[in-house]
């Protein structure tokens, strides 16, 4: 069991190091020559004003909410998938159930108009 | 001789063993060499995948493309990577610098673990781990978090407006993506991938779930952020998204992680649906299993691509209704009944199982395409109705931007 | 091989600064940082108990993903009114939201 | 010292490490990232005691949802990203004493008990616990109840999110 981790561990480590290698590398053979003005904010052309945290709107936190129920939902959803061969009716109805309450909060979320872009 | 790898796996035991070394040590030493060897194959993969990209793009808008450098211009993708590793790398003024160095290793460091857990032939498993499926979508998630700390790092406006679509959109494409999976993994009654490739030695998955198959698809391609879901880098508003103060090979690992996931999500999707390394004669001769295995990466690839450059780019409240109000109720409809039709066939020969479970896919498609008829109706006559052309502003505009 | 010992004194350790995160930080949302490193520290002893004293049994994982849709939970409405109280009163500083004193 | 217990140690310091950094640092948005380096530790700790799939979930749910919340739920609260003075109470002394007393505390009456220094029991090789989870979750003689009861729950949860998190203009 741990074996099969083992393998996730070391790529893990390692996968870093590749992209790592590619960024250490132009420090090495690329110039460098930073002055103020090559270093400012590219916005089109002009120079950038005002402050860089603009204002967002709520709707991105309101979507980001809606995915979070739905995400922890389904994950429990998965060892049900997975015992599929053992269940009893019982157990399928549960796990239809299971599915259904969440289309409530999808409907809910629907009907009160949380899921439009304005 | 049909299986080369099990070869010299077998030879690199005995190696080991002969050294003294004992045999906690040779598995990790193994599992060490086979992990670059598999990184190693894989970035090679991704350098090639330039010239395909820009070779493919060339054919769909009746151009060459690049011919001049090599055979066929193959050579060209390496002098792109030496030009980006001679490029002056600028750090914008006020940025973050750890967070801003670290996020394009992330974006392709998830990339790559992704790869571990792809069996690519019978043999050539990394890992089987008995929660693969998951275990993808958890690395997709850290992909998210690679591009919102390029997009905050960055200290720039368009950046994190980028940034924020970008994890707005890859978020709500997860929902009706981890449900279609779920599909696949209940078939399968696992959730290790190659679990799931050998399950599908009598019938491939797009057989049973065709409905499943194109919604996993169809994620795929938002997840990636390519059209037409790349509103997130669209050039006219927010010039290049989250990677727009990255420079030289920084944002070539953006560029870099971007076509390697498309591969990457191509063989996934080819693995759960497309039986993944099956073919003829692919267990005894395992390495036609790869190429079987990148045949049908490569073709699902193509379709990415035939995708992206047909399609036009969707606006942002289409592309959440399109998610919210299409495909999750969709994904949601394929499980209940999969689920529920695969308790009922229990015992049933193959054939009837296979019949019944795409002649109710096609019912589902059916009436999907009914309902979507007549929207799209109604759609037509909303948009033909006469509207003002330009009225002045009423009221001063809100402090509520982006 | 690693005995119980360790993930306790871990599950210890990572509560108690999730404890002073909830009681020392100003911010709001710092302080539901602070929840959640208790709530995964509750988490790791659930499990740790589970594959040390009863693996036979599967309550201990359970409980641990009951934990988690509760920590979702917890999130989800706790980070909703942080951001209303933002909006009506412009702080999310914890002890300037003490409305129900009055 | 078997490998084991290396790795065990180097991801406890670095996990606690970065546990540190979430209720010391000014910024908020590190305070969310040295949060999922814990929650990422975490999960290998899960790894450890045989517990993949909860593991995969921590990722899925507490990096990939929770931590991506919490992040916009900082930036939607712009004002507060530039605060960079103190970040905690007057009290924060009082909330270290306690702290380090509970945690002196636990491990205080965790040494008095008897199988605290226990080893883990073999794990067949034909136990399967995510299996054996799928079927708990939803049997009747199990976790049925609360399994529903959690589903209901998440609904309520994000209903309510919804109505406090937003108002129509």
């Amino acid at each position: 069991m741990l074996n099969d981790w083992l393998f996730i561990g070391i790529f893990l480590v390692l996968a870093p190091v590749f992209p790592a290698l590619a960024l250490v590398i132009p420090r090495i053979i690329a110039p460098r020559k930073p002055n103020p003005l090559k270093s400012q904010t590219y916005e089109c052309g002009i120079e950038t004003v005002g402050d860089t945290s603009v204002q967002f709107r709520v709707q991105y936190y309101l979507f980001t909410l809606v995915f979070l129920i739905f995400d922890v939902e389904i994950v429990f959803l998965y060892p049900w998938a997975v015992a599929y061969e053992q269940l009893d009716l019982f157990a399928v109805v549960a796990g239809i159930l299971f599915i259904f309450l969440l289309v409530d909060g999808l409907i809910f979320a629907w009907r009160k108009g949380a899921l439009e872009w304005e | 001789m049909g299986d080369p790898i099990t070869a010299i796996s077998l030879w690199l035991d005995g190696l080991l063993a002969g050294w003294g070394l004992a045999p906690a040590l040779i598995i990790v030493i193994k599992a060490l060499l086979g992990v670059g060897a598999l990184a190693t194959a894989v970035l090679l993969v991704d350098i090639f995948l330039v010239w395909v990209e820009r070779k493919v793009v060339a054919r769909f808008q009746d151009r060459l493309g690049p011919n001049r450098l090599g055979p066929f211009g193959l050579i060209q993708p390496f002098a792109d990577v030496i030009k980006l590793l001679i490029k002056e790398d600028i750090t914008p003024v006020g940025a973050d610098r750890i967070v801003y160095n670290l996020a394009p290793i992330m974006a392709l460091a998830t990339v790559l673990l992704l790869w571990a857990v792809i069996p690519l032939a019978p043999t050539v498993v990394g890992t089987d781990v008995n929660v693969g499926v998951l275990y993808i979508v958890g690395v997709g998630a850290l992909g998210t978090l690679g591009i919102i700390m390029a997009g905050w790092a960055s200290n720039n406006k368009y950046a994190l407006i980028g940034a924020f679509r970008t994890v707005a959109q890859m978020v709500s494409y997860e929902v009706p993506m981890v449900i279609a999976l779920l599909v696949p993994v209940l078939l399968a009654r696992s959730m290790g991938i190659n679990s799931i490739v050998n399950a599908q030695d009598s019938y491939w998955f797009i057989l049973v779930a065709p409905i499943a198959f194109l919604l996993t698809l169809i994620t795929s391609i938002a997840e990636l952020g390519r059209a037409p879901f790349d509103l997130v880098e669209a050039e006219s508003e927010i010039v290049a998204g989250f990677h727009i103060e990255y420079t030289g090979m920084k944002f070539g690992l953006f560029y870099a992680g971007e076509l390697l996931h498309a591969l990457t999500l191509s063989g996934i999707v080819a693995s759960l649906f497309l039986g993944g390394w099956r073919g003829p004669g692919a267990e005894s001769f395992p390495l036609l299993g790869i190429v079987y295995f990148f045949a049908k990466a490569f073709f699902l690839y193509w379709v990415i691509m035939w995708v992206k450059y047909s399609l036009p780019r969707i606006r942002i409240d289409q592309m959440l209704n399109l998610n919210w109000k299409f495909l999750t109720p969709l994904s949601l409809v394929v499980l209940v009944v999969t689920a529920l039709l695969d308790k009922a066939l229990v015992g049933v020969q193959p054939w009837v199982y296979v019949l019944v479970l795409l002649a109710a896919n096609l019912v589902i498609a059916w009436v999907t395409l009914q309902i979507l008829r007549s929207r799209a109706r109604k759609e037509r006559q909303r948009v033909a109705e006469p509207r003002p052309i330009a009225r002045p502003p009423a009221a001063p505009v809100s402090s509520q931007g982006a | 091989m690693i005995p119980l010992s360790y993930f306790l004194v871990f599950a210890a350790a990572l509560f108690s600064i999730g404890l002073y995160g909830v009681l020392a930080r100003r911010n709001a949302i710092a302080i539901l940082m602070g929840v959640e490193l208790m709530l995964n520290a509750v988490n790791i002893n659930l499990v740790a108990f589970w594959r040390y004293i009863t693996p036979t049994q599967i309550a201990g994982q359970a409980f641990a993903v009951m934990v988690f849709a509760v920590a979702a939970a917890e999130v989800a409405v706790g980070l909703a009114l942080v951001i209303s109280i933002y909006r009506r009163r412009n702080t999310v500083v914890a002890d300037d939201i003490d409305l129900l004193k009055f | 010292m078997t490998a084991l217990q290396i790795i065990f140690l180097i991801t406890a310091v670095i996990t606690l490490g970065a546990a540190a950094m979430v209720v010391i640092t000014r910024n908020l948005v590190h305070a969310a990232l040295w949060l999922i380096m814990t929650f990422f530790g975490i999960s290998v700790l899960y790894v450890l005691l045989n517990a993949g799939f909860l593991a995969v979930a921590q990722v899925v749910i507490y990096i990939g949802a929770i931590s991506i919340l919490m992040i916009f739920a900082i930036m939607l609260t712009r004002r507060v990203q530039q605060d960079f003075g103190p970040q905690t109470n007057a009290a924060w002394p009082w909330a270290l004493v306690i702290a380090a007393a509970l945690f002196g505390g636990l491990i205080w009456i965790f040494s008095g008990w008897g199988n605290f220094f226990t080893q883990a029991p073999v794990m067949g090789e034909r136990a399967d616990p995510l299996r054996q989870l799928g079927m708990a979750l939803v049997s009747p003689e199990q976790y049925v109840i609360p399994f529903e009861v959690a589903s209901v729950m998440l609904t309520a949860a994000l209903i309510g999110a919804i109505m406090v998190a937003w108002e129509r203009k």
